[in-house]
């Protein structure tokens, strides 16, 4: 079957000519497979499944390989993601100081189970490992950015600091 | 095959030319794919872009019916580089200079018009087939289904033997035999030119031999006609009896009405098979046959390896082995033919046979065994011709020149129809036609077409097509798909309804009288709109 | 080179595994992921031994035999470890043996067995239903151990590229290309898998409630299909006079693969339409007649027609189908009886 | 900016002598001032762009732009306290910086030499310390990793050959044979750093005895271990010296390729280790003929993504293969069949930032520390219940009072020190009956624990041993590859039990149940994460074993941690102001105005909001 490039948007028709520029210049042998579903999950915000079938043909993967690698690592999503990815740390020294009480207090917020996105693709919400900055415990991350010493009251403070963005955003563009 | 199965998986280069491995012969593909995980370099040679293509390092789509210019251009080039294995073709070949003229005459520019591959394509061909230490050529029925058929077979032993390939391991020439005892049916004398073991009947001390042998004062030595001169002389009353046992001429022969007009001016047409088919209508004595599974016999199979099957069931009804049948036949005409079971029938032919003399029941009880093995304790041999010493000798080259095929695409019929065979059903699906479950897999003819012609017909899959030939016509569902390429359609002749062998040409090979079931001209037109299937992934032999 | 296996000298091969010297020593050490094509992998670690020397306790079917290595290959501490393991494995899943195809050729049930374990001792999962979208396949995911054994055969011996691992963890499944019903996978459903399924996850849909494995008789012969003669082995069930089901033979040179119409397709024979009678065409119509009547008939009519126009009117079709000893019946009759070279056969489809 | 290649030694001792002149450590010159302000991924989350910008803006409001430059480094160290700034030349030491600081930083400290004692360190009794050599977080540190961390520019070339930089290969390359290298490191007893402790230049003579034309040297930069981000540190503050210690290993070794396995978590580190290489490769202190010696070596990032197995030695060689990082079976080992099955040496990030140190001063100089089996320094991460969380770097034998009280300032809030937890989910706890236990590899090992990577969370009574246990294994079979049965089947049921435990449903047959899955698990997985995922659960058993008892039979959790077992109940400081009873979400709290209130038990949902919300401390929680 191969991929009806009519169904899909034009933003999704550039960004699968860089990955197909990608594959172009990436080999099995040196184990392309990871980087080429890195550069998928980048370019689409998740790993869509067409760009799977590119993927497992270009580099003449077979699919359940592929598969297997992408149902493996808990960095590659093939659901949608939402604009802000909140990742939560369940490192032990988050957790001894509280991060389990801030993520339930996030899953009642945003009435989310951990993975899931919330329906107007605003909030996804992960539980994370260790980002590495302990001593500002307990950590949450939106995106790239680390937000440190986290009381689950502020919670729905930085929902809304981000929701307002979001609208602010929405009447400039 | 000169060669044995398991060497593939050995193999360094792989040339595979017609042949649908993974769908003619899977065990087969399945050695030849294990080779490439180990490294080796697998050529697919194919106008068609069949599924052992997956795993190919190369994929060469030559026009259909241009093997032979193919062939002798890639070795004008092994000639030009000096790859050629000069010291084989010194010691082990009888007339070496016949194979230089012919490849003199192919110059790459010639070739490459001639079969429409890229240039390019055929020189990294030729460097990979010229640099390898050996290659295993393997082909199938997309080789010998031409008029030219045996001209194609003779260029790739020439080009064998220019590489010194036939008689080392993982090597050699290797037709992959289609049917489970075609190569059991050769070895036994089923042939009008041969007794069994390849024993010629007009070699008078032959001859003499095997009527001692079968109590008969005299033997008939002039060789008798081949099948499709057979069914012709049906017509102006040349046969007049015909004895067809286990095949259903009328759906597997060429111009499927030809061959009806042929049985129908029969006088006495005897048909023996196990189940009825479109064949046995028109006969006028049928007998019911045993199956495979119920009786003891033996196969021989492609490597040429005699093997054991063995009888489990008790045949429905009536049915009784053949070699019975012909015994009361016998007995009835006056001659006592001494089959009173099948491993008697074994020890009468070995006794009067000399590559199969040393092969008993008892010695293939486990393993079977590859002829030639003259003597009780000869272990059989896995692959002939070796160290290049040809059973005949020294190797033979033969000057073959390109010819077109019978029939080529014109503006009428603007389309190249080439027929074969499919993974989930056999021949005319006697046999799995009654399976319960192949036929839910695949239950109707497909007519595969390439999607840009698809596009200018009209045509999406699930439509149902009118495709006509010289011949006739059928009505066939459309699967638009990659596997053909432009201009060229394919469909099988599984299906009585909608069999390509309506439409092939009864154009043949001179010397074996193959059929060119691969070339036909056909045109294609819509007639009604389908639905398509929606699968979610691409899989091989099915949409 | 010489090894000491549960205090006694035995003397293996170099590069041999543990596994592989104590089995060819008739030494047993359970197993239920090692299988002699797909090799040893270390998954289940059922087949753990004390060797001196090395730390902790490794898997036999991993480490390679070293001179004078001394092997326990029975211990109570062991005994402990494999049997809870298998009891991990019992409550992963739900291995109810009573009617599973692979009843009574189970591995898991062997090694179960000679643990003389009885039931699952911690909770087991909620069941899942069984996939039976293919022809001739059904998985039944509840009894896979994760062995890989079907993975490693797909991807390492038929290469059909169709089997693969997915998810992680315990979630950890068997998935036909991006977890499709088998029916609409990629699968050419060949029956590798089943074939090396050492429990009744992967089972030949066909065979079910046909006759337990112990009841079938074994009867080795040659595929009746394609020129390739893959050696396989038939489960015959006597009484009712049927094939119930066809495995590959493992020591032949097929090493026990088949495709899908060697290791499906023998059903034919037992099909109610097969010609059963001898037939004679009378005033038009085909007749069910006596063998006598017809053989008569036959006869007669060719010394009829032969007398009269000569042998050469006379030709016979043998086939690429049936056996050689029929073949050369029909050649030696038209040639000996007839006194004509007028045979050939199909050779040419 | 462009690096021209450095092709000899002398070359590059006259970049160092140059760069060493005007190293920003002490100003452009002498007349210069520079400020160095930590720029690593802790301090960045805690707002050091900004105050950046605010100083930048103060400096040019206050004449002062051309005469002080500020110098983004890497981590110093005390995270927590971030932004942290140290000026260049008297070394004061300023951290907790604010944009609304920035002005008075300059006016006060830069103009008028006065310290701002407010933003300096607070030694014993609140007494400010400013200079940084006296404060005793830094002093009782002996840095040979973090050496350039928080001194240098991380992407500087000239900044890391100003401190020695490239001077062990260079000695390498012109002056030893890779034998002699490896010598060095025997000498020098340096242990793997990633948790197991394996003799370095055991693993790299295994991979030089492996005859093979392509060998490879890789760098396990996984990180996995909750609680540990001193290689992120390194990666982000001193890249050089990963590279400059992984072209040492190939040397040794006899390899050409190299990768480093970074964490997708770790974005920074990714690009400043790739700004790194792509100037070694410039400098042509990478690629084809280093130093015009005939030794090539490239270096390549490969991310992980997501995969807490890929720490393991053959998973991170199959993520890298491409495939789903699942661990091999050993033997063979990596050193004989490792990447591509090819001879491969895998070392840790930390392991390999001593390298450069070792062979430039010589393998004497780095055994005269540490104890006698384990040697060198190890860097601990410090987080949890304590003052100062951040890097400690201290020789290996250290003991653990000393790091917690008088490098981490002791307990928080002044709370009772309970455990120390040290190599996260297959490390174990050492409770303070072992305060004074000194920490190398054998030490921890005798106690449960593991040295691990060094992640050390300490807790204080406000954690339940038995919740640790379950949370840690809660980890591992998350994060379980799922290839073995003991470690993907029995972690499940490890944190079934101990779940039930929490619960207060569990009885005393499943404590040994839990106690023979720990020995299976522990006995029979294939590789190190199920092998050690049973430590939390044995060394919490082993000095906790009272808590689980009570957990079981008295349905208590002392630590009021565990939800099931805990209970609210309002005390007589209750004033009947019914702000709790609106703040329970289950409206399990009733009572008249003014009249004292009732919790009812059977409703609660323990969720504890009306605690929060109590002004008077009348709700209690035992």
């Amino acid at each position: 079957m191969t991929m009806d490039t009519n169904e899909r948007t034009s933003t999704e028709l550039e960004q699968l000519a860089t990955l197909n520029a990608m594959l172009a210049r990436t080999s099995r042998e040196e184990g392309g497979l990871i980087p080429a579903l890195q550069t998928a999950q980048n370019l689409f915000g998740y790993v869509p499944h067409f760009a799977l079938e590119h993927i497992s043909t270009s580099l003449r993967i077979p699919m359940a390989t592929v598969y297997g690698v992408v149902t493996f690592y808990h960095f590659f999503s093939m659901q949608p993601r939402g604009k802000y990815t909140i990742r939560i740390c369940l490192g032990t020294a988050c957790y001894v100081l509280g991060a389990q009480a801030v993520l339930d207090a996030f899953r009642e917020q945003l009435d989310l189970e951990v993975g899931g996105t919330t329906p107007d693709q605003l909030f996804t919400l992960e539980a994370g490992r260790c980002f590495g900055a302990c001593g500002l415990a307990p950590v949450i991350m939106v995106n790239d950015v680390i937000h440190q010493r986290v009381r689950p009251e502020a919670v729905a403070g930085l929902i809304q600091h981000y929701r307002e963005a979001e609208q602010h955003e929405g009447e400039l563009v | 095959m000169t060669n044995s199965i398991r060497e593939l998986e050995d193999a360094k280069v792989i040339f595979v030319i017609g042949s649908n491995m993974t769908e003619a012969h899977p065990v087969i593909s399945y050695y030849v794919k294990r080779a490439v995980q180990k490294g080796a370099i697998l050529i697919v040679n194919d106008p068609r872009r069949i599924d052992l293509v997956n795993w190919a390092t190369m994929h060469i789509q030559h026009k259909v019916g241009t093997d032979v210019a193919y062939i002798n251009g890639l070795m004008h080039e092994i000639f030009a580089n000096g790859w050629a294995k000069e010291e084989y073709l010194r010691e082990c070949t009888e007339n070496p200079e016949v194979i230089r003229e012919v490849a003199a005459a192919y110059p790459l520019e010639r070739a490459s018009a001639i079969c429409e591959v890229p240039i390019e394509q055929m020189k990294e061909v030729a460097r990979i087939l010229g640099e390898a230490e050996a290659v295993s050529v393997c082909y199938t029925l997309g080789i010998t289904e031409h008029i030219c058929g045996t001209d194609n077979v003779k260029t790739l032993a020439n080009l064998q033997m220019v590489l010194g390939n036939i008689g080392k391991r993982s090597a050699g020439l290797n037709p992959l035999r289609g049917q489970n005892n075609v190569q059991g049916a050769c070895d036994m004398g089923a042939l009008p030119d041969v007794f069994h073991n390849y024993q010629p009947v007009a070699n008078p001390e032959v001859s003499a031999k095997i009527a001692k042998a079968w109590g008969v004062d005299k033997l008939p030595t002039k060789p008798g006609y081949k099948k499709p001169t057979i069914i012709d002389k049906a017509l102006d009353g040349g046969t007049k009896i015909l004895y067809c046992v286990g095949d259903n001429a009328v759906q597997s022969d060429p111009h499927m009405a030809h061959t009806i007009r042929a049985m129908q001016s029969l006088e006495l047409f005897i048909v023996c098979d196990i189940f009825p088919n479109i064949t046995t209508p028109y006969a006028h004595v049928i007998f019911p046959d045993t199956s495979w599974a119920e009786e003891d016999g033996t196969f021989s199979n492609t490597e040429r390896r005699m093997q054991r099957v063995r009888k489990v069931l008790t045949p429905p009804g009536e049915a009784r082995p053949h070699w019975w049948v012909l015994q009361e036949l016998g007995k009835r005409l006056g001659k006592d033919l001494g089959f009173t079971s099948a491993n008697a029938i074994w020890e009468d032919m070995r006794s009067s046979s000399t590559g199969f003399a040393g092969i008993t029941w008892e010695r293939i009880h486990q393993y079977g065994l590859q002829w030639p093995c003259p003597t009780l304790q000869h272990p059989g041999t896995p692959f002939l011709h070796a160290q290049g010493r040809f059973s005949r000798g020294k190797g033979l080259f033969h000057a073959v020149e390109w010819i077109p095929p019978a029939e080529w695409a014109d503006e009428e019929y603007p389309f190249v129809l080439s027929t074969g065979r499919r993974l989930w059903h056999y021949h005319t699906r006697t046999q799995t036609g009654n399976v319960a479950g192949l036929e839910a897999i695949f239950p109707e003819e497909l007519l595969e077409i390439n999607p840009e012609d698809a596009e200018k017909l009209g045509i999406s899959s699930g439509d149902m097509v009118r495709v006509s030939s010289r011949r006739g016509s059928i009505e066939v569902k459309a699967w638009v798909t990659d596997r053909s390429p432009r201009g060229v359609c394919w469909c099988a002749f599984h299906f009585e309804d909608a069999c390509a062998n309506v439409l092939t040409n009864n154009a043949f090979d001179p010397v074996t009288e193959t059929a060119e079931y691969k070339v036909s001209a056909v045109k294609i037109k819509k007639i009604s709109d389908g639905v398509g299937w929606d699968t979610p992934i691409r899989r091989q032999a099915r949409p | 080179m010489n090894i000491e296996l549960n205090g006694k000298i035995y003397e293996v091969e170099p590069g041999q595994t543990i596994l592989e010297a104590a089995r060819s020593h008739g030494v047993y050490i359970p197993t239920l992921c090692y299988h002699a094509k797909t090799g040893g992998v270390g998954k289940c670690r059922v087949c753990v031994v004390e060797v001196e020397g090395m730390r902790g306790i490794v898997t036999a079917c991993t480490v390679q035999v070293g001179e004078d290595m001394k092997i326990v290959t029975e211990s109570p501490s062991l005994r402990k470890h494999r049997k809870m393991v298998v009891d991990l494995l019992l409550s992963a899943g739900h291995h109810d043996c009573l009617s599973c195809a692979q009843c009574g050729n189970c591995e898991l049930q062997d090694v179960a067995y000679s643990l003389g374990l009885t039931h699952p001792s911690f909770p087991q999962p909620e069941r899942k239903p069984e996939d039976l979208s293919s022809e001739f396949l059904v998985f039944d995911e509840t009894k896979c151990i994760q062995c890989g054994r079907c993975i490693q055969g797909d991807n390492c011996t038929v290469i059909n590229d169709t089997l693969g691992f997915a998810y992680r963890g315990a979630d950890t499944k068997v998935s036909f290309d991006h977890d499709l019903p088998i029916g609409s996978s990629s699968c050419v459903q060949c029956g590798e898998c089943v074939q090396l399924c050492p429990t009744g996850a992967l089972t030949d849909k066909k065979a079910r409630g046909l006759g337990r494995n112990w009841e079938l008789e074994k009867v080795n012969t040659t595929c009746p299909y394609c020129g390739v003669g893959c050696q396989m082995t038939l489960h015959v069930d006597r009484k009712q006079n049927r094939i119930v089901r066809v495995t590959g033979r493992e020591d032949a040179f097929n090493e026990g693969m088949l495709c899908v119409k060697g290791r499906y397709g023998y059903d034919f024979p037992s099909s109610p339409k097969r010609l059963t009678h001898p037939m004679i065409r009378k005033n038009g119509v085909l007749e069910q007649v006596s063998w006598e009547e017809a053989l008569d008939y036959t006869a007669t009519r060719i010394k009829e027609i032969v007398d009269r126009d000569g042998p050469d009117v006379f030709s016979a079709f043998g086939s690429g189908r049936i056996t050689n000893e029929n073949n050369y019946a029909i050649q030696k009759f038209t040639r000996a009886v007839i006194g004509t070279n007028n045979v050939d056969h199909c050779a040419r489809t | 900016m462009n690096i021209e290649r450095i092709a000899s030694i002398s070359t590059l001792e006259n970049i160092r002598d140059k760069a060493r002149a005007s190293s920003p450590e002490n100003g452009k010159s002498e007349e210069q001032e520079a400020v160095l302000l930590c720029a690593g991924g802790g301090c960045i989350a805690s707002g050091a762009y900004a105050f950046k910008e605010a100083l930048q803006s103060a400096l040019n409001s206050q004449g002062l732009a051309d005469k002080v430059t500020i110098i983004e480094t890497g981590c110093l160290g005390p995270c927590a306290q971030g932004p942290v700034c140290v000026i260049g030349r008297d070394k004061t030491y300023y951290q907790g910086l604010q944009p609304t600081d920035a002005e008075e930083l300059v006016s006060s400290h830069l103009k008028g030499n006065q310290i701002v004692e407010r933003l300096t360190w607070k030694g014993e009794g609140e007494k400010p310390v400013p200079v940084l050599a006296d404060i005793e977080f830094f002093k009782r540190q002996t840095k040979i990793v973090l050496r350039n961390c928080g001194r240098i520019v991380p992407t500087s070339l000239q900044d890391y050959i100003a401190h020695d930089g490239y001077a062990g290969l260079a000695k390498a390359l012109t002056s030893m044979t890779p034998e002699q290298v490896i010598d060095e490191v025997r000498i020098s007893g340096l242990r793997g750093r990633g948790g197991a402790g394996f003799p370095t230049h055991i693993k790299w003579t295994f991979t030089r005895n492996s005859e093979d034309p392509q060998k490879y040297i890789l760098c396990n930069a996984d990180e996995g271990d909750p609680g540990a981000y001193m290689d992120r540190s390194v990666l982000e503050g001193d890249p050089h010296s990963i590279v400059e210690g992984m072209a040492l290993g190939a040397y040794a070794i006899g390899s050409s390729k190299g990768y480093v396995y970074v964490r997708a978590e770790y974005p920074l580190a990714i690009e400043r280790l790739q700004i790194a290489i792509d100037a070694a490769r410039q400098a042509g202190l990478l690629g084809k003929r280093i130093l015009d010696t005939d030794f090539c070596f490239d270096v390549e990032i490969r991310m992980g993504s997501g995969a807490f197995v890929c720490g393991e030695e053959t998973a991170l060689i199959n993520s890298i293969e491409g495939k789903r990082g699942e661990p091999r079976p050993r033997p063979p080992f990596p050193a004989v069949k490792g990447l591509w099955q090819k001879p491969s040496c895998l070392n840790n990030v930390e392991t390999f930032a001593n390298i450069p140190a070792i062979i430039h001063r010589g393998g004497a100089w780095y055994a005269g520390m540490g104890t006698e089996k384990s040697k060198g320094t190890k860097v601990f991460a410090l987080a949890g219940a304590i003052n100062v969380s951040g890097l400690v770097e201290v020789p290996i034998g250290a003991k653990l009072r000393e790091i917690i009280y008088d490098i981490g300032g002791g307990i928080k809030g002044g709370g009772v020190f309970k455990a120390a937890q040290m190599g996260g989910p297959s490390g174990g706890c050492i409770p303070a009956a072992h305060l004074d236990v000194g920490l190398d590899y054998e030490t921890l090992q005798s106690l449960g624990a593991i040295m691990g990577s060094g992640g050390m969370i300490v807790m204080d009574e406000h954690s339940c041993m038995v919740d640790v246990a379950r949370f840690f294994l809660e980890f591992t079979q998350d994060e379980s590859c799922g290839k073995c049965v003991p470690c993907r089947e029995g972690t499940k049921r490890m944190q079934a039990i101990l779940t039930k435990i929490c619960a207060g449903e569990a009885s005393m047959e499943d404590l040994d149940l839990l106690e023979d899955l720990a020995s299976t698990v522990k006995s029979t997985s294939l590789c190190g994460l199920g092998q050690t995922a049973p430590n939390p659960v044995l060394s919490t058993l082993m000095h906790f074993r009272d808590e689980y008892v009570e957990h079981i039979t008295d349905r208590k959790c002392r630590a009021h941690v565990c939800p099931a077992l805990v209970q609210f109940n309002i005390n007589d400081n209750c004033t009947g102001c019914t702000l709790c009873a609106r703040r329970c979400p289950v409206q399990a709290i009733s009572g008249e105005k003014k009249e004292k209130h009732v919790i009812d038990q059977s409703l609660c949902i323990k969720c504890g909001a009306c605690l929060l919300a109590c002004k008077f401390e009348a709700v209690d929680k035992q």
